[in-house]
Parts: C-alpha cells; sequence; structure tokens
C-alpha cells in the first residue's frame, strides 16, 4: 500500500501528463466542419457564453431602435455558426483551443451611438475581430474604426458599393455580402433572357436606396438595351401608404417594379400591391419572404416576384441540400422563428461566417496581419458555391442567383403557397462582378 | 418737424381716437389733452373703455383712426417699448409683476431700465453697486424693505399692489398712467395707496383709471368721464360733480363712494 | 374615363382615406390639447398600440370587428389610467393653455416607454393584421374600382365624424367639454366637475387614436416606428389647424392627405418640404394657427 | 468666508479631476467623457432659452448641427484651416442661422414657438438629406483628420492623439460654459428673466422683447454651434441622424429636465446621468431606452426638480428654493 502511495503522485502527473499531449495531439488535428452540432438545443436567446480565454467577436448592429429586428436576427446567424464550431471544441489558435465568445454592441443604426459602441468593444472588451452591420452610414464608421485600431472588420450586409472604392478602402474591412451593383447586374443579366421590358424604380430614400437605383438604370443599359425605365420614384424610409406610389406606378403601365425595399417597406409594398387589385411583379432583394404568401388574399400577388442573392435555398448544390434540411429540421415548427428554409441572407451570412471562421483557423492565429493574408485571395466552397476574395477590394466575388416566386411551391412555408421556383439560377460571378475599382490595383 | 404743433404745456394730446374690436367700436372720437404736471383721472363704468384707452395709448393696440402725440410728437403706432424709453410708464389692473422673481429683482429690472442699461453683456449685474444700492433705496421708500427676498407672487395682495406700482415709476417716466391703482384693497390699504402715489408721482404727469370715488377726489387735478366709449365730460372735480350728464350716466348708477 | 382623370380621382380617394386615418389621430390630440394644454406627445403612441393590441386580439379570436371594437377600448382604458394616475399627479393648481413642461415631458417619457413595451413584448418585426375577407376586394365605383377597404376607412371615419360632432355640438355633455376646452377656468366655476371631464376627453382622444390604430393596421403592417410619423403629421395638424379647432384638425388633416398623394404623384421627395416649409410660413403670422381663435 | 474656501475647493478638485482624467481613464472612458461634456455644453445652451427665456425649442438640434456641418464643410474643402478658427466658423454658421431665422422666431413664443423649430429643424434636415452631393446624405462626410496646432513655445500639438484633443476640447467648453454662465449674471441676464416670467410687463419698461429674444437665440445657438462644431472633430464625422436625428432635439431637453429646470447647472448633471445611465445599460442594449424612460417618469412624478433638487433637499436653504421652483413652474403660467 505504502507503494502505491508513494508512486501514485509522480504516476498522476504523468498520465495527466500525456493526457494533456494526447489532447493537444487530438485539437491540432481536430478542425470544425461545418453542420455538424446539435442544433435543436441552440436557442439565440439562451446562447452558452463562453468565457476566460476566448476569441472575442464583436457583433455590431442594431439592437434598439427601428431596425432592431436586423441585430436579432444577425446575432442568431452568428450564433448559429459559433453554436456550432463551439460545440466541437471552439478553434485551434496560436497553440491552444479557444471557443468563441460574441460580444453584442448595439448601433441604433446611428453612426454615432454605433462609432462609441464599437470603441467599448475594440478598447474596453478586446475584441479580436468584429462583424456587421446594417447601413452603410454604419459600415462606414466601421471601416474607419478597423484601420485606425487595425481590427479585422467582416461586414456581411452593408450593399452600398461606394463602401470599398478607393476613397473607403482600407485593408482591414473586408465585404463578403453582394454589392449594388452586383445585385442590379444580376437582375439586368437574367432580365435580357426574359420578355419584361418595362421597369419601374420605386427605392427608399436614402443612399443604399439610390445606389440601387443608379446601379439598375446603368445594369439595365448595358445588358437590356431595349429596357424602359418608365419611372423613377424615390420614397421615404419606413413610408405608411403606398397606395398613392402603386397608383402613379399603375398609369406609366410599368410590367415590373424594381425595388431595393426591406422590411417592413418590402412587406408594405407587397400589401399594397394587393389591396389596390393589382398583380405587378415586384424585383429586389427582399421580396421572398415566405410569410407574405398567407397574408396576400389575391393569390396572383407575388407570383413574378423576381429576387436576386447571393445565396438561395433552392440552389442545387450537395452541401445546400444538407444545410436545407438540417435548418429545415430545426425551425419547421418554430413559431417564433418563422423563417422554416434558409432563403437568401439567412443562409448567406450562415455560409459567410463559416468561410471568416475556417480562415481564422487555417491561419491557426489571432494575429491580424496573418489572417489578412491568408484572406486575400482565399476560395471557399460555400453552401451554394464558391466564393473569392478579391485581393484589390476585399470584395467577395460569387455567383449570383435569380429565382422568381410560383404558387405551389415546396419551398413555401405551407408546401404549396407562394414561394421560390424548384431552381434558382445560377449566374456566374464573371458576369456580375464589376472589376477593382478605380484606384485599387 | 411739422408734427411738433401740439403746445408745449401738453404732455399727451389724443385727436379723434377711433378704435374697434371686430365691429364693435370700443372708442369714438377721444380727444385729450393731458396736462405736464397734472393728475388725470379717467373714470366711467365698466365696459365703458378705459383700460382699451389706455391699451391703444401706450401703443398695446393701434388705434383705427386718429393721432396721439406725446411730448408734442405724433407717435401713434409707436411700441410699448419704444414709447416707454421716451418716458410713458403705466401699472396694470390685475398684478403683472414677475412673480418667479424676488421683491428685489422685480425692482432692479425697472431701476435698469431707469438707468438704460438695457444691452449690457460685459459686466456682473451684481457687482455694479450703483443699481444694487439704489434698488434698496427704492424699496425703503415704498416700504418693501423686509420683503426684500421674497418672491413677488408670494407677498401680501396689498404689497404686491405696491409693488406693481412701484415697477411703473421706479422707471422714472414723464407721463405714467396708472389703471385701477387701488383695486381690490381694504379702506386703509387704500389710504396708504394714495399717499404712496402722491408721493412717487411728485411732480410727474399722472393719468389714473379708478373706480374708488374717494382715490379720485382726493388725487385728480381734472377728470375725464368716459361712457361707452365716448368722452363725456372733462373738467375740475367740482364741474364733474355738479354735471348733471354725468350724473345721469354714470355717477347715479351706482353709489359713487362706495364703488370698490 | 381618361386615364388622367382616372389617376386623379384615384389619388385624391387615396389622400382621402390617409386624411381621414389622420385625423382621427389628431382630434384626440388637439382636443386634449385645446382644454388641458397638454401637448400629449404620447398620443401617437397609443395609436401604435392600439394596433398591437388588435393584432394580439385578431391572434386569439381572428375576429377584426372584435378587435375594431376592443382595442380602441382598452386604450382609451389604458389613456385614462395615465391622466387619473400620473398627469393628475402632476397637474397642480393649473389650468388653461399654458405651456406646461412636466406633463410634455411625462409623455415623452410615456412616449419612449410604450415604443420599447411593445419591442419587448411583440418584437421589432412587422406583424400584418388581416382585414374581414369582406373588406379585400376591389368595389367598382365611377366608372373605376377602388380597394375596399380604403372605402371602409373613409366611411368609418365618417361616420366617428359624425357621431362626434352629435355628441360635441348636440348634447350637454358636448356643450360641457367645448366650454371646458374654450375655458377651463370659467368652467370650473360654474361649479362643472372639470377634472371629470379631462378624464372623459382623454378617454375619448385615446380611444379615437386607438380606433385610428386598428383601422390602420390592416392597411400598413404594424411595427413600432409606426408611431414616429404619424406623431410628426398630427404636430402639423394641430399647429396648422389651431390648437384645440377639431375643424382645424379636419380641414388639414384632408390637405395633408391630399398634399402627401398629390405630393408623390407630382412632386415626390419634395412635399416634406414644401409642408413645413408652408406650416413655419402659417406659424409666423399666425401663431395660433388657420383656424385657432383664441388669444 | 468658509463657503469661499469651499467653493474655491469644489472648483479647484473639478478642474484638477478634468486635467488628471487622461492619466487615470482609458480611452474609452475619456471619450465617453468628453462626449458628455459636449452634450452637457449642447444642453446648456438649450437650457439659455428654457429655463431662461421661456422658450420651448423642439428644433434645437439645427443650430448643433448648423455647427457640425459648417465645421466640418470648411475643413474638408479648405486645406490647411487652422484649428481654432474652425470652431468659430461652427459658431458663426449657427449664429448665421439664427439671425435668417429670428425675424420669424422672435414673433411668437410658447407653442408656436416649439412647433416653428421643430418645422425648421425638419426642413433643414430634408435639405441636408437632398444635398447629398455636398452633405453626403445620411452617410454624412467622415475620415477627415483633425488639423494640428502648433503653439508657439510648446510646438506642434498633434490632435489626433486622444489626449490632446481631450485638453484642447474640454478648455473650449469649459469656457464656454463659463461664459454662457456669466451672461446670465449680467444686466441682460436678468431681463432674459424677465421675459420669461412677464413678457408684456418687460416690455412696458422699454425693453425691446423681440431685439432680446433676438439677442438670446444667437447666444444660445453659437453656443450649440460651438458644441456641434467640436462634436464633428470629435466624432470625425458629421451626419444627418447622428445631428438632426428625431431625438438630437429632445434629449438635450430630457437632460435639461432631468438636472433640474430653472438652474444653471441642471443641465450637465442631466447630461452626466443619461451618460451614465446609458453606459450601464450598454450590456443590455435593447433595454436601455426602457429603463432610461422610466427613470423619466419617475422623475417627473416623484422629483419634479431635477435630480439637484436631490442637493437642495438636504441644503437647509431647501425651503426658500422649494417655494421658489414652486412659483416659476407650479402656480404661476409661466409661458404665455
Amino acid at each position: 500500500m505504502k507503494s502505491i502511495r508513494a508512486i501514485a503522485p509522480p504516476v498522476t502527473c504523468i498520465c495527466l501528463l500525456c493526457l494533456y499531449i494526447i489532447s493537444m495531439d487530438i485539437g491540432a488535428a481536430r478542425a470544425f466542419t461545418p453542420l455538424q452540432a446539435d442544433f435543436s438545443s441552440y436557442d439565440p436567446e439562451k446562447q452558452e457564453i463562453p468565457s476566460g480565454d476566448t476569441i472575442k467577436v464583436g457583433l455590431l448592429e442594431p439592437f434598439s431602435g427601428q431596425s432592431a429586428s436586423a441585430g436579432e436576427i444577425s446575432n442568431w446567424l452568428l450564433g448559429w455558426v459559433v453554436h456550432d464550431i463551439n460545440s466541437q471544441g471552439g478553434i485551434m489558435v496560436d497553440g491552444k483551443m479557444k471557443k468563441i465568445q460574441v460580444i453584442k454592441a448595439d448601433t441604433a443604426t446611428q453612426p454615432v451611438v454605433a462609432k462609441r459602441a464599437l470603441q467599448r468593444l475594440i478598447l474596453n472588451d478586446k475584441v479580436d475581430f468584429f462583424v456587421g452591420t446594417a447601413g452603410s452610414h454604419i459600415a462606414i464608421i466601421g471601416n474607419q474604426m478597423a484601420e485606425k485600431y487595425q481590427k479585422i472588420f467582416l461586414n456581411y450586409s452593408a450593399y452600398s458599393v461606394h463602401l470599398m472604392n478607393a476613397q473607403n478602402f482600407n485593408r482591414y474591412t473586408f465585404r463578403t455580402c453582394s454589392t449594388t451593383d452586383i445585385n442590379a447586374r444580376g437582375l439586368a443579366y437574367y432580365f435580357s433572357k426574359t420578355p419584361i421590358r418595362k421597369f419601374y424604380i420605386l427605392c427608399q430614400d436614402y443612399s443604399y436606396g439610390q445606389d440601387f437605383g443608379a446601379s439598375m438604370k446603368k445594369a439595365l443599359k448595358e445588358f437590356v438595351p431595349t429596357a424602359e425605365v418608365v419611372g423613377e420614384v424615390y420614397h421615404p424610409l419606413w413610408l405608411k401608404d403606398f397606395a398613392p406610389y402603386l397608383s402613379k406606378v399603375q398609369a406609366s403601365g410599368a410590367e415590373m417594379i424594381i425595388s431595393s425595399d426591406w422590411p417592413p417597406d418590402s412587406w408594405n409594398l407587397m400589401l399594397a400591391i394587393d389591396q389596390m387589385g393589382m398583380t405587378i411583379p415586384v424585383a429586389g432583394q427582399f421580396f421572398d419572404d415566405p410569410r407574405m404568401g398567407e397574408n396576400l388574399k389575391n393569390k396572383k400577388v407575388g407570383l413574378g416576384n423576381t429576387v436576386v442573392n447571393f445565396h438561395l435555398c433552392n440552389v442545387e448544390t450537395e452541401r445546400n441540400s444538407r444545410f436545407n434540411k438540417i435548418f429545415h429540421e430545426r425551425y419547421k415548427d418554430n413559431a417564433k422563428v418563422q423563417i422554416d428554409w434558409p432563403t437568401g441572407v439567412v443562409g448567406g451570412v450562415i455560409g459567410h461566417f463559416y468561410w471568416f471562421f475556417d480562415v481564422v483557423q487555417r491561419a491557426g492565429t489571432l494575429n491580424t496581419e496573418k489572417i489578412i493574408n491568408l484572406w486575400e485571395g482565399d476560395t471557399y466552397e460555400s453552401f451554394a458555391g464558391k466564393l473569392t476574395m478579391r485581393k484589390c477590394d476585399h470584395q467577395a466575388v460569387m455567383d449570383m442567383f435569380v429565382s422568381t416566386l410560383v404558387s405551389p411551391s415546396k419551398w413555401s412555408k405551407t408546401g404549396n403557397g407562394l414561394g421560390y421556383q424548384e431552381q434558382a439560377v445560377r449566374i456566374p460571378a464573371d458576369i456580375v462582378m464589376s472589376p477593382c475599382p478605380e484606384g485599387l490595383k | 418737424m411739422n408734427d411738433q404743433h401740439e403746445p408745449a404745456d401738453h404732455i399727451l394730446t389724443t385727436r379723434g381716437l377711433n378704435h374697434y374690436f371686430g365691429e364693435r367700436q370700443v372708442l369714438t372720437d377721444i380727444q385729450l389733452e393731458i396736462q405736464r404736471g397734472t393728475r388725470h383721472a379717467i373714470i366711467g363704468p365698466n365696459g365703458a373703455g378705459k383700460t382699451t384707452l389706455f391699451n391703444t395709448i401706450t401703443g398695446k393696440y393701434k388705434p383705427k383712426s386718429g393721432r396721439i402725440f406725446f411730448k408734442g410728437k405724433d407717435v401713434t403706432g409707436f411700441k410699448p417699448d419704444k414709447l416707454a424709453r421716451m418716458g410713458l410708464g403705466r401699472s396694470f389692473q390685475i398684478n403683472s409683476t414677475f412673480a418667479g422673481l424676488s421683491t428685489f429683482q422685480n425692482l432692479r429690472m425697472a431701476i435698469l431700465a431707469r438707468r438704460k442699461i438695457r444691452f449690457n453683456f460685459f459686466r456682473f449685474l451684481d457687482k455694479i453697486k450703483s443699481v444694487t444700492t439704489e434698488t434698496d433705496a427704492f424699496l425703503r421708500r415704498i416700504g418693501l424693505a423686509a420683503e426684500r427676498n421674497l418672491p413677488a407672487g408670494l407677498l401680501s395682495y396689498g404689497k404686491h399692489r405696491c409693488l406693481e406700482l412701484s415697477l411703473a415709476m421706479a422707471v422714472d417716466p414723464e407721463l405714467v398712467l396708472l389703471d385701477e391703482p387701488a383695486a381690490g384693497m381694504s379702506r386703509e390699504e387704500t389710504h396708504k395707496m394714495v399717499e404712496l402715489i402722491r408721493e412717487l408721482t411728485q411732480g410727474k404727469s399722472v393719468i389714473i383709471i379708478e373706480h374708488d370715488m374717494d382715490v379720485v377726489f382726493s388725487l385728480a387735478d381734472r377728470i375725464t368721464v368716459l361712457h361707452h366709449g365716448e368722452i363725456l365730460a372733462t373738467g375740475s372735480p367740482s364741474e364733474i360733480k355738479s354735471n348733471q350728464e354725468v350724473k345721469d350716466a354714470y355717477l347715479g348708477e351706482a353709489e359713487v363712494g362706495n364703488a370698490a | 374615363m381618361n386615364a388622367i382623370a382616372v389617376m386623379l380621382i384615384t389619388q385624391a380617394v387615396h389622400g382621402l382615406a390617409y386624411g381621414m386615418l389622420l385625423f382621427l389621430v389628431a382630434s384626440g390630440f388637439t382636443l386634449i390639447f385645446g382644454m388641458m394644454g397638454i401637448l400629449n406627445i404620447a398620443h401617437a403612441s397609443f395609436f401604435m398600440l392600439a394596433a398591437y393590441v388588435a393584432f394580439q386580439i385578431m391572434a386569439w379570436s381572428g375576429n377584426f370587428w372584435l378587435a375594431l371594437l376592443l382595442a380602441p377600448l382598452a386604450i382609451a382604458f389604458l389613456g385614462i389610467l395615465m391622466e387619473r394616475v400620473m398627469l393628475r399627479r402632476i397637474r397642480r393648481f393649473k389650468l388653461g393653455k399654458a405651456l406646461v413642461l412636466f406633463e410634455l415631458m411625462l409623455t415623452v417619457g410615456i412616449m419612449v416607454c410604450i415604443e420599447e413595451a411593445v419591442k419587448n413584448i411583440w418584437g421589432t418585426d412587422p406583424q400584418i393584421i388581416n382585414a374581414p375577407d369582406a373588406l379585400r376586394g376591389l368595389i367598382p365605383c365611377f366608372g373605376m374600382t377602388y380597394p375596399a377597404y380604403r372605402l371602409f376607412i373613409i366611411g368609418l371615419a365618417c361616420s366617428i365624424l359624425i357621431l362626434l360632432s352629435i355628441v360635441l355640438f348636440k348634447t350637454r355633455l358636448g356643450n360641457i367639454v367645448r366650454a371646458a376646452v374654450q375655458d377651463a377656468e370659467m368652467t370650473v366655476a360654474l361649479g362643472i366637475n372639470v377634472p371629470l371631464v379631462f378624464t372623459f376627453v382623454f378617454g375619448l382622444g385615446t380611444w379615437l387614436a386607438g380606433v385610428a390604430g386598428v383601422a390602420a393596421g390592416p392597411l400598413l403592417t404594424v411595427f413600432p416606428g409606426l408611431a414616429n410619423q404619424m406623431l410628426l403629421d398630427s404636430f402639423i395638424v394641430v399647429a396648422l389647424g389651431g390648437f384645440g379647432s377639431l375643424m382645424g384638425a379636419f380641414i388639414i388633416s384632408m390637405f395633408l392627405g391630399e398634399l402627401t398623394a398629390f405630393g408623390v404623384q407630382f412632386f415626390p421627395g419634395y412635399s416634406t418640404i414644401i409642408l413645413f416649409g408652408f406650416m413655419a410660413f402659417v406659424l409666423t403670422f399666425r401663431p395660433l394657427g388657420l383656424f385657432g381663435e383664441r388669444e | 468666508m468658509k463657503r469661499q474656501f469651499g467653493k474655491w475647493c469644489a472648483w479647484a478638485m473639478i478642474l484638477g479631476g478634468l486635467y488628471m482624467a487622461p492619466r487615470v481613464l482609458g480611452v474609452f472612458e475619456l471619450n465617453v467623457l468628453l462626449g458628455t461634456a459636449i452634450f452637457a455644453l449642447f444642453s446648456l445652451s438649450l437650457n439659455l432659452l428654457l429655463s431662461f427665456t421661456g422658450l420651448l425649442s423642439f428644433g434645437h438640434a439645427m443650430f448643433f448641427a448648423a455647427g457640425a456641418y459648417g465645421t466640418v464643410l470648411v475643413l474638408t474643402r479648405l486645406s490647411g484651416f487652422p484649428l481654432l478658427p474652425l470652431i468659430g466658423i461652427g459658431a458663426a454658421a449657427a449664429i448665421g442661422l439664427a439671425l435668417l431665422l429670428s425675424p420669424l422666431l422672435v414673433r411668437v413664443s410658447g407653442h408656436a414657438f416649439a412647433m416653428l423649430t421643430m418645422a425648421f429643424s425638419q426642413i433643414m434636415y430634408a435639405t441636408v438629406m437632398k444635398l447629398s452631393h455636398i452633405t453626403g446624405g445620411n452617410d454624412g462626410i467622415s475620415g477627415f483628420a483633425i488639423p494640428s496646432v502648433s503653439i508657439p513655445v510648446v510646438g506642434v500639438v498633434d490632435m489626433a492623439l486622444e489626449q490632446n484633443f481631450y485638453y484642447f476640447a474640454i478648455s473650449i467648453l469649459g469656457l464656454s460654459a463659463w461664459v454662457m454662465w456669466f451672461f446670465t449674471r449680467t444686466p441682460f441676464g436678468s431681463i432674459m428673466v424677465g421675459i420669461r416670467d412677464n413678457p408684456e410687463r418687460v416690455t412696458y419698461l422699454g425693453f425691446s422683447v423681440p431685439l432680446s429674444k433676438a439677442i438670446i437665440l444667437c447666444v444660445s445657438a453659437g453656443f450649440a454651434g460651438v458644441a456641434g462644431s467640436i462634436y464633428a472633430l470629435f466624432q470625425n464625422m458629421v451626419s444627418v441622424d447622428g445631428v438632426l436625428g428625431p431625438l438630437s432635439s429632445f434629449s438635450p431637453l430630457i437632460n435639461c429636465f432631468i438636472g433640474g429646470l430653472g438652474t444653471f447647472i441642471g443641465p450637465i448633471f442631466g447630461t452626466g446621468i443619461g451618460t451614465i445611465l446609458l453606459e450601464l445599460m450598454s450590456a443590455h442594449p435593447e433595454q436601455a431606452q426602457l429603463v432610461f424612460s422610466l427613470v423619466l417618469i419617475a422623475i417627473v412624478l416623484f422629483l419634479p426638480g431635477g435630480v439637484i433638487m436631490l442637493y437642495w433637499k438636504a441644503n437647509t436653504r431647501w425651503m426658500a428654493v422649494r417655494q421658489n421652483i414652486q412659483n416659476r413652474f407650479f402656480k404661476r403660467r409661466i409661458y404665455e
């Protein structure tokens, strides 16, 4: 007995050491794979927040104010990816497995609030990266702060072209979403294959809406020379009453409305079309909400709505169908989250987060310079297709997808209501991408 | 200037003043001549247009027709503040002091006006000793030194009335229009008020509206009777007392001596 | 009928529908203001809250008419509660039309509070209220068709307007209310329980906002930002129409509705500047508003 | 003498605290402090209208915005413009706007004044949005460098450094606040208070109310402009939402109110408390506004004199002051 007691401490020590080495080995070998976790336990409101030595990611989004829902959705999507990675042990950086900790920062969609929130993120919470954000006027602040404090900023939802032009570009900011220009080119190319020729541009009266309107006119001129823009109106944000605008559209004889609107404006527009007894389809990025169909009385409304996006759930790839299945399993009966398929932005942004963390994992470090070097020119196979980070302006190069809404559709909420057509149309990147902005190599 | 044709001993003259509220004529062809250095009372029943006449003279209302001459100068249509700077002061029927400010601060405002300190942004008011001394002196003169730091709104009615009068007098106007200075006061207070008016208006021209005939007859040098917006009679107190027309229209209607 | 005439008439009716909705909100605003001198900044929030309550009632019962009946009553109840518990507490010795800052700040607080509470309960996503099927179609009139629901709003607002005029101009209660709006101090002197009248008017005002909220529900989606624009428009109506003037509120509401509709048609993007420019012009030369009478 | 000594001690502590702040606080806290100071000055300038002249403005942000845009437009268009005159430009832009509007604004008071200022600020909002090629629309103008200052003896001071800018800004802000305080203590300041209490009487004393109002408006606008100008430099940007948004005119109002109406120092307290509250709630941004509104309601209901009442309550002068406050704000109609 005595001898056992005598050798017990060294043996234990050795055993622990072995275990440690083994675990290190396994850790080093282990890399996370997307969509491995058990998502049934994932609840964005009750996220497990790891503490201690973690990878800190700042989430810069509006959590108060009129666009608070945008922040909630982003939190949900980022949480999805983080949940997946953390349940696989985290990411190996600088020789240590670290879990990811998300720290929220509220922008209230006001540049000033955003700037202060960012300073708190960077200076006090000492985040390693930050991601965001709704609103190009907020994204500009993100760009500047990223450059000032040399933190990587992943922009996944500000679409204005000028964010990454020669004046605003900096090497710490990466944009994975498309731009108004790319969206417009995708749409215009798609329309060149259809007989629709009379368009009405109805966008929100602020920089994103105006950008989209301008891009659309340019793209139509390029791809559909015979197209006619019969009217162009910019309406205030959060508009109450679309009826006067629609009467104007009606009088113009347009066949298709082109709109940059996002909820609630996009919803109001569709409802107003229904109320006015019109059936004119709308083209844009946010006219595919599956909840919409059930609330329209005239079942012809919404048919022919054309959606352009950098991801759509009806893109036929093996990765995407697996993702769709997992997502649908999790959310088909969820009353709170009424999106049961990872439609456009939802699925796309999840993919972009996976890409970003994959880059970090491959870099194996939190060193900003190393991550930038790896990411520039990097290629990643996402759910819908290949993503490449263009070195010149840090804009992701991707195929675009266009889909019209039909009924019945298996992608609808009920399975036979209004939803995407069976398969999205893929428009290759070399058609939709615009060249590197002037002044950037 | 051709409008300086009014006699120099008249401090205020009105020529054919007419004023309307909507369709209703409230002042008809008012001719007033106020002698320099006299106390002139305007009496008349309620609604006779006395306060409207004051408001017209002091520039609050612009008369529909007619002219007003002050110190021989045509001042028709002048704004109240300009008239005040020319030396025309007034007090109000309903107390109109700065209720949130102390008695001292109230009076100091008038003293500033008297000393023509209007747009001075460069000196501490508290450090301008002469203003403070003068204000305190005035406070003692009117017997409100004890209430120096009390907000005007908390003064007793009689004292508040006294402050109201003093605000007008402290500016040192050449002509002052007093609108029922003794309104709502007890007999004793009225008596004090008459004394105060007598003291403060020494050597000044005064127009006074008053219902209390004791006050009127003890103060006024001349009296004008206003009735339905028209001048019924003007004359010395004894002339008015004996004027049959006035008796019929006004004095007979109420018990003169007790009218409040 | 030629196309231009159709377009003009359609826009006119669009303007009418929005104007009517605005009048329902602004009438309560101006009544409360005229009577108590309170610029109730939370008024438009009651409008928004009513839409949410209606949404909830619809979610439980599925009956729009029930929502139209109950939601405004619930809102009126809340309004009365606010008046009796909060406003009454801070309104000391004060009657009349003076600008009362404490009440103003209180209503600012309540406005923010309602908006945040709504976000906490229902989230920030837009919610949809479906109009009853009978009202969802198009109705042919004057040789063209027009959405039934918008006509319903016009009809509803008209009938409430008539009801309101009967109550205010033909009944004893109405006389008292108008007297109190005109001169609260005098009415107290007449021995009328003015605080009770205040409560009644406050309840009436919030009830009107509630009706407008429910009516607006199916027309617009329901979202927390619904109150902001309505508040701004109500401000304009009250300021231009004359503080406390129902007649003025009606005329300006119609004018504003039409300006919005025709503004979209003829000078999109500039109607805000025109409107506020006009407001500035009117207020400068008639600080009491176009139809305000009192000094 | 004893009170004088206490006063000097308090001043020394405040100044010492402000001087030491960059050494004690981190950059973020320093920025919060400076932001608070800027908004305190903005609130003080509104308070000049509100508490001292009795004019309620729903559009004071337009002067703030004029200062901010004035400074930024000159800075981005004329390179090499020195720093101090830039702030002068901001003040001048705001005063210019006030001069432009004063012929209209001085005609009205009470609610009409509030509505009129709101209308003008809305017009300004729409105009700034329309002129997006100049003002940058709702993206605003950002990313400009603050010019360095060369001081004869010290040498060139780099304003991009937070500490340096802090000292520069806090001295301007402090000086402005002092000048404003002085302004309320001059003979004209007493006339200002007279206009609040009884404009008619002020007129009959021989003061021109419209002219006085115009002067007050210009002074108030000028300091709002200074605040806006420093704000733009401090934030390194100017955007419509930041300086003209729906709450920009209301938040100084709320600050004045929380701090204590009718006092000079109140808005500073109010702004400070607002900042502290929002910082405490920074972990729960969704609930921050809710808590803020509840605090506001509670203050209206239970502490109508503002937070400064707490100090007064402890003070022996409390009774007299309360009567004063009650007189100013409860018993009388203060605004006509």
